[in-house]
C-alpha cells in the first residue's frame, strides 16, 4: 500500500504537478527560469528572507488579514460562513501578497526592474505599489482594451512611478499582455525580474506565487482553530489563475476539507477546457479543436484568461479540489447580498465564490455546513462597472 | 544523423553559406508561390511558420502574418494538404509552437508534416528539458528537432543544446523575438559558443533583415534565417517575383562574402 | 503650584472642553443629546460593550492596523517617519472606528435605524457598511452637489443597504448636510440615532467620537514602544473636523510629543477663523464679520468643512497642539511623492498631513527628528480628481 | 417678570388668543410694510426673523427667505436701522441663531435690539443650560429670552423650561422644523404639560399654517405663532395687502373660536 499523497508539496524537478506545469519557454528565458528556481529555493530556505518577507506583510501590506464571521449571510443561507479578509489587504486584494515576496526576491537576486502583465490592473497596481517601495523601476504590460476600461488604473500605476505599456496584439487584453511581458521579458531578462501575479507560467512561477499566498490558509487555518471552528467543512475561492484559491488551499489540501474553486463560466478551463501548452505551463486551457487559444469572457477582468495555474489542474484531476463554474448573471446579485447582509462589498471576482455558496446552499451544501470563503478582494475597483450593469438591466 | 543534417552539412560541405527564408503559411493564396519562388531563387532550405494565436516569441510581423493566416482558416491540416502539391526541392522545416502540434497530435503531427516532406521543426516554446516526447513522435518519421541556443544561454547549456539538437543549430542573434533591427547582435558569439562545442551546422537568425547584415553573419556561422524582413514585405503585397528578388539579394551577399 | 493639566480627558459637565463644546441644539433634540451621553457613559464604563468593540473592530474592520516606517521617505526629507496606517481599515479610512462605536451603541439604545450626513461620501460609506452589519435601516444625507461629484459613492452606499438623500439647501454641500441631518433627526429621534461623523456636532458627540477613535493613538502608542521608538517628536494629521487627529493625539496628549494639526488653507478654522456657535457647539469657524458661516474651499472632500471640533480648538488655545494650513497647490506633489517613494497612494485629506512634512522638513523639523503620522484613509476614492487636475495643470 | 410677559398676559386677561406672525427680516423692500399691515391687521405681537446661514430648525421656506435676505446684505445692524423708523404697536421679538447675537457681541446685540423696541428673543439653537451669557445681557434691557418646549421634551425637563422662559413659552406643536403642514401635530399634549406646571402664557408654534389649525391650536393654548404659510406667500410676492388679509383670516379664526 502507498503512503497518502501529501499534495500541495513541491513540483517535482521539471516543474510538475502530475501532467502539469512544466517550462515550454523560449531558450532565452530558459536560463531566467532556472537560476529563478535556484534564486527562490535559496531564499526560501533562508529565515532571514522568509522573516523579511512576513515583516513585510505585516507593516507593510496589513497582514495577518482577519477572518470575519459573516453572521447574517450564514443566517440567510443556512452555513456557518467565514471570510478570509483579504480584502483588507495593502492594494485591496491578496495580490499583494505575491508581490512582496516577488520583489524581495528581485531585491535578492540584485536586479533593479521589474515587469508584470495585468488585465483590469489590479496586479499591475500592486506590483507599482511593491517595487516603488523598494525603489525598483517597474513596466507593466497591459492590454490596450483594458487600458481604456481601467484607465484609473493606469494612472494609479502611473502615480506609483511605473511605466504602463499598452498592448496592441491579439485580442488586446490580459492574454495579450502576458505574451508581451514574456516577450519584453526576453530583451531585458538580465536586469528585470518578470513579476507574474497568478499561480501560472513556467515553473518555478506556480510554486513561487503559490508558496508566497500559502500565508492566506496557513494564517486562516490558526485562526479557525482560535476561533474554536477547527477545519472547516468547505474552502471554496475563487479562480482566475488560481492564486488566490492556491493560498487558502494551501492551508487545508491535507485536511478533509472539500476544495472548491470557483471559476468564471467564461472562463471556466476546468469545466469547458482540455489540457495544453500557453505561457510557458501545460495545464487546462480554452482553445478550439486546432489548438488556437480562445478569448475568455467575464464580467470580472480578474477571471477573464483561459486557462488556470497548472497545480489547479492536476488537484481536479486527483479529485482533491472541485471547480465549478458561474455565470455572469449570479454575480451581480451575489455581490449585491454580501454587500447589504455584512457590509462588504466584494470584487467581482470574490462574487463568483459567494454565488456559489447562493447557489448550493440547501442543496449540496447541508444546513450548518462551515464554509471558509477566500474574499480575495474589495469592489471598491469594480463599483462603476456594477453601476453601469444595474442601470442597463432596468 | 537526420536527413535534414545530411543535407545541410552538404551545403556547408560544397562551401555554401546557407539562406533560409521564412514564411508564414496561409497569410494569402499565393503563399505557396512565395515558397516556390525563394527555392528558386536559392535558398537552401525553408522555414515554414504554422501560425498560433499566441506566438510568445513573435514580433509584430509575424503575429500580424499568423492573425491574418488564422482569420483565413490556416490549419496543421490545411497547410499539409496545400504542401502535398508542391516540391520545392529544397528541405522544409516548419516553426510553430508547442499547442499546435500537441493539439494535431503529436505522433499524427510528425506524420502528416513527414509525409509532405516537411524534414523538421523549430518549436521556440519547446526547450530540449521539455521535448521528449515531441522528439519520439519525430525519430520514426527523420523529423528533425531543432533548437536554439540563445545570447543568455550559458556555455555548458551550449554544449547540452548543441548535442541535442538535429539538422543544424539555431543561434539566437540577439535577445529579443522574432523582429527587424539594425541593430548589431549577438549572433559572433553566440554561433563561436556553439561552434566551441559542436560541428553541427550554425544558422544565425532573429534581427537578420538586410544582405549586408547576412554577410555579417555569414562570416562567423553556417547560414542565416530571415524572417520578419521578408514576411513584412509579403504583408504589404509583395509578389513571387519580388520574393525572388529579395531572395536573389541575400543569395548575392552570401555567395560574394565567400568567394 | 497646581498640578500639570491632564489633556483630552472627559469634557466638564456641561460638554465643555475649556470655553469650547457644549451644546447649543433645538430643544427638540436636548433630550436625545442627554440621552446619549448617559447611554455612552453606561457602555463605556461596561467591559463587555467595550471588549465587542474592540472585537468587532478586530475581526471586521482590520484592527490593528499597522505603524509602516516610511525609510525612503524618511531618508528623503531627512526624517524617521512612521506612519499609522488608518487607509487599511475597512472601507479605507479611520472613519469605520466611530460607526462601529456608535452602531452599537445604537442597538445597545435599542434604535433600529442610523441617519448620518457625508461631504464626499467617506462617512456615508462607513455609517452604511456598519448599520448592514447590524442590519440597522440608514439615510444618508449629502449635499446636491457632492451626490453629483461622487456620483459612485452614493452608488456604494445603496449597494450597502442605505438610503441616499440629496440636499439642496444652502451651499448643496457637507456643512448643509449636517444641518439637513439635523433638521430630520428632529422628526425621527424616537428611533433614529444620528450617527455623527467627526469630532463635532453637540456634547456628547465630540467626545463620544474621540472615544471611539481613540484607538489609533492607543495602538500607536503600543506599537511603537514595540518597535523601540518611543514616544515620537512629532505627531501630525491633517484636520477636517478633526476626528483622526483627535484619535490619534489621544494616544500622545500627556507625552513630550508636539501634536500638529493640518488643516487645508480653505478651510483652515484655527488659523483664519474666530469663535462662534454652529452644528451645535461652540468652536472656531470660517465667519464673516456678521457671524453668517463661509464656504470652506478644499480640493479635498473630507476637509472642506468650515469648522473644527471643539477640543482641537481647546487644544491650540491650551498651546498643547498646533495647527497649520497647506494649500491646496501643495497637496498633489505631497501625494505624488508618497506614492512614488512609498508605494501608498494616500486620501487628499491625508496629504496635508504629508505636505506639512515635506514643507518643514529642515526647518522646524530638525534631522532626525521622529515623526509618527496619521495616514488617515487611503487615496483609491480622490484618484480620478488628482487625474483631472495634473491633466489640467500640465 | 418682563416687559413682554406683562404685555402678552394682558392679552390673555383680555380673553383673546394671540397672534403672532412670523416675517424674515429683509426679504425685500418692503419688509417693513409687510410687518405693519400684520400689526394693523390684528397681530398681539410679531416675529422678526434675524437671516443665519446654517438655520438648523427651518425648514425649506425660511432656509430660503434667510438666503434672499442675507443675499441682499441684511445684518442685525442694518435690521435695527430699519426697525428704528417704524413703531407697529405691538411688541416685536427677534428669533435667530446664536451665532449672529454673538457675533454682533451678546451685550451689544441685546442693547440694540432694545432700542429699537424689541422685546424678546427667541434663540432655537440655545437651550436654557447654553443660555446664561446671553440672559445676562438681556437683563438690563427687559429683553424677554423665550425657551421652546418639544414635543420630546419630558416632564422633568418641561417644569424646568417653563420656570425660566420669559414673556411666553414656545409650545413646539410637532417634532420638526419649522414649515407647514396638514397633520394634527403634539401642540395640544405639549401645551398641557406646560401648563401643568407654569401659567406663563403658552403659543404654539412649527406647523400651524392655516386659520382652522390655528382655531384648533387655540382651543388648548394662549396662541398661536405662523411662520413659513406667510413668509411662503412673501417669497411668491404677497403684498402689504395681501399680509392684512391673511392676517385678519387668522384673527377672524381665533376670534370666533373664542366667542
Ligand atoms: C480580487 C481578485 N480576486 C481574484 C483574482 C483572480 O486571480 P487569482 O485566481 O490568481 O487569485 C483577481 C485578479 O485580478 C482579483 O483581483
Ligand atoms: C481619509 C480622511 N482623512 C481625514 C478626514 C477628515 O475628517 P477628520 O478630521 O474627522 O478625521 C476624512 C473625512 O472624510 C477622510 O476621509
Amino acid at each position: 500500500m502507498n503512503a497518502p499523497e501529501v499534495f500541495m508539496d513541491k513540483p517535482d524537478a521539471s516543474g510538475r504537478f502530475g501532467d502539469f506545469g512544466g517550462r515550454f519557454v523560449p531558450e532565452a528565458l530558459m536560463t531566467a527560469c532556472l537560476e529563478l528556481e535556484v534564486a527562490f529555493n535559496d531564499a526560501w530556505n533562508d529565515d532571514a528572507f522568509v522573516q523579511e518577507f512576513y515583516d513585510v506583510l505585516h507593516t507593510f501590506g496589513g497582514r495577518p488579514t482577519p477572518v470575519t464571521e459573516l453572521s447574517r449571510l450564514s443566517r440567510h443561507l443556512g452555513l456557518r460562513i467565514y471570510a478570509k479578509r483579504e480584502d483588507l489587504a495593502h492594494t485591496g486584494s491578496h495580490k499583494i501578497n505575491n508581490v512582496v515576496g516577488q520583489t524581495l526576491l528581485t531585491k535578492r537576486m540584485g536586479k533593479p526592474r521589474v515587469i508584470a502583465e495585468t488585465g483590469a490592473g489590479q496586479h499591475g497596481v500592486a506590483t507599482a505599489t511593491a517595487a516603488a517601495r523598494l525603489g525598483l523601476s517597474c513596466t507593466v504590460y497591459m492590454g490596450e482594451l483594458d487600458t481604456q476600461r481601467q484607465a484609473l488604473n493606469v494612472f494609479r500605476m502611473e502615480l506609483l512611478g511605473a511605466t504602463v505599456v499598452p498592448v496592441t496584439s491579439g485580442s488586446k487584453t490580459l492574454k495579450d499582455a502576458v505574451n508581451e511581458a514574456m516577450r519584453e521579458w526576453v530583451t531585458c531578462v538580465k536586469d528585470t525580474h518578470y513579476c507574474l501575479g497568478s499561480v501560472m507560467g513556467p515553473h518555478p512561477f506556480p510554486w513561487i506565487v503559490r508558496e508566497f499566498q500559502s500565508i492566506i490558509g496557513r494564517e486562516a487555518s490558526r485562526q479557525l482553530t482560535e476561533m474554536g471552528v477547527g477545519t472547516p467543512d468547505v474552502v471554496v475561492a475563487c479562480v482566475g489563475g488560481g492564486s488566490n484559491a492556491a493560498g487558502i488551499f494551501a492551508g487545508f489540501a491535507n485536511t478533509d476539507a472539500r476544495l472548491v474553486g470557483v471559476e468564471a463560466a467564461g472562463g471556466a478551463a476546468i469545466a469547458t477546457g482540455s489540457p495544453g501548452v500557453l505561457h510557458g505551463m501545460r495545464s487546462m486551457l480554452i482553445q478550439d479543436e486546432f489548438g488556437q487559444i480562445e478569448e475568455a469572457h467575464s464580467v470580472s477582468a480578474g477571471l477573464d484568461y483561459p486557462g488556470i495555474g497548472p497545480e489547479h489542474a492536476y488537484l481536479a484531476k486527483a479529485h482533491r479540489a472541485q471547480y465549478e463554474a458561474i455565470g455572469d448573471d449570479e454575480v451581480i446579485p451575489a455581490l449585491q447580498l454580501l454587500s447589504e447582509l455584512e457590509g462588504i462589498v466584494p470584487a467581482l471576482e470574490t462574487a463568483h465564490a459567494v454565488a456559489w455558496l447562493i447557489r448550493e446552499a440547501g442543496t449540496t451544501l447541508a444546513p450548518g455546513t462551515s464554509v471558509l470563503l477566500n474574499l480575495s478582494g474589495r469592489g471598491d475597483k469594480d463599483v462603476a462597472q456594477v453601476r453601469e450593469i444595474l442601470r442597463g438591466a432596468s | 544523423m537526420t536527413g535534414l543534417e545530411v543535407t545541410l552539412r552538404a551545403v556547408r560541405h560544397r562551401g555554401r553559406r546557407a539562406f533560409v527564408p521564412y514564411f508564414m503559411a496561409g497569410t494569402s493564396n499565393e503563399w505557396l508561390r512565395h515558397v516556390e519562388a525563394a527555392a528558386n531563387a536559392g535558398a537552401d532550405a525553408i522555414e515554414i511558420g504554422l501560425p498560433f494565436s499566441d506566438p510568445m516569441m513573435d514580433g509584430v510581423v509575424i503575429q500580424e502574418a499568423a492573425k491574418r493566416s488564422l482569420d483565413r482558416g490556416t490549419t496543421l491540416a490545411s497547410v499539409v494538404g496545400e504542401l502535398a502539391s508542391v516540391d520545392v526541392g529544397v528541405p522544409l522545416v516548419v516553426m510553430t509552437y508547442y499547442n499546435v502540434l500537441l493539439h494535431g497530435g503529436l505522433e499524427r503531427s510528425a506524420a502528416m508534416l513527414a509525409q509532405v516532406n516537411v524534414r523538421g521543426a523549430i518549436v521556440p516554446d519547446l526547450p530540449p528539458e521539455e521535448s521528449s516526447e515531441w522528439s519520439s513522435a519525430c525519430a520514426p518519421h527523420d523529423l528533425a528537432t531543432i533548437y536554439l541556443v540563445a545570447p543568455s544561454t550559458p556555455n555548458e547549456r551550449v554544449a547540452m543544446v548543441a548535442q541535442r539538437t538535429q539538422g543544424f543549430c539555431y543561434a539566437q542573434g540577439r535577445m529579443a523575438v522574432t523582429g527587424t533591427t539594425s541593430e548589431e547582435g549577438d549572433g559572433a558569439s553566440v554561433a563561436a559558443a556553439i561552434r566551441a562545442v559542436s560541428d553541427v551546422p550554425v544558422y544565425v537568425g532573429i534581427g537578420v533583415s538586410t544582405p549586408e547584415q547576412a554577410q555579417r553573419a555569414a562570416s562567423y556561422s553556417d547560414g542565416v534565417i530571415v524572417g520578419s524582413a521578408l514576411v513584412r514585405r509579403i504583408l504589404d503585397g509583395a509578389t513571387p517575383n519580388d520574393v525572388e528578388d529579395f531572395v536573389r539579394s541575400f543569395r548575392r551577399a552570401l555567395d560574394a562574402s565567400h568567394e
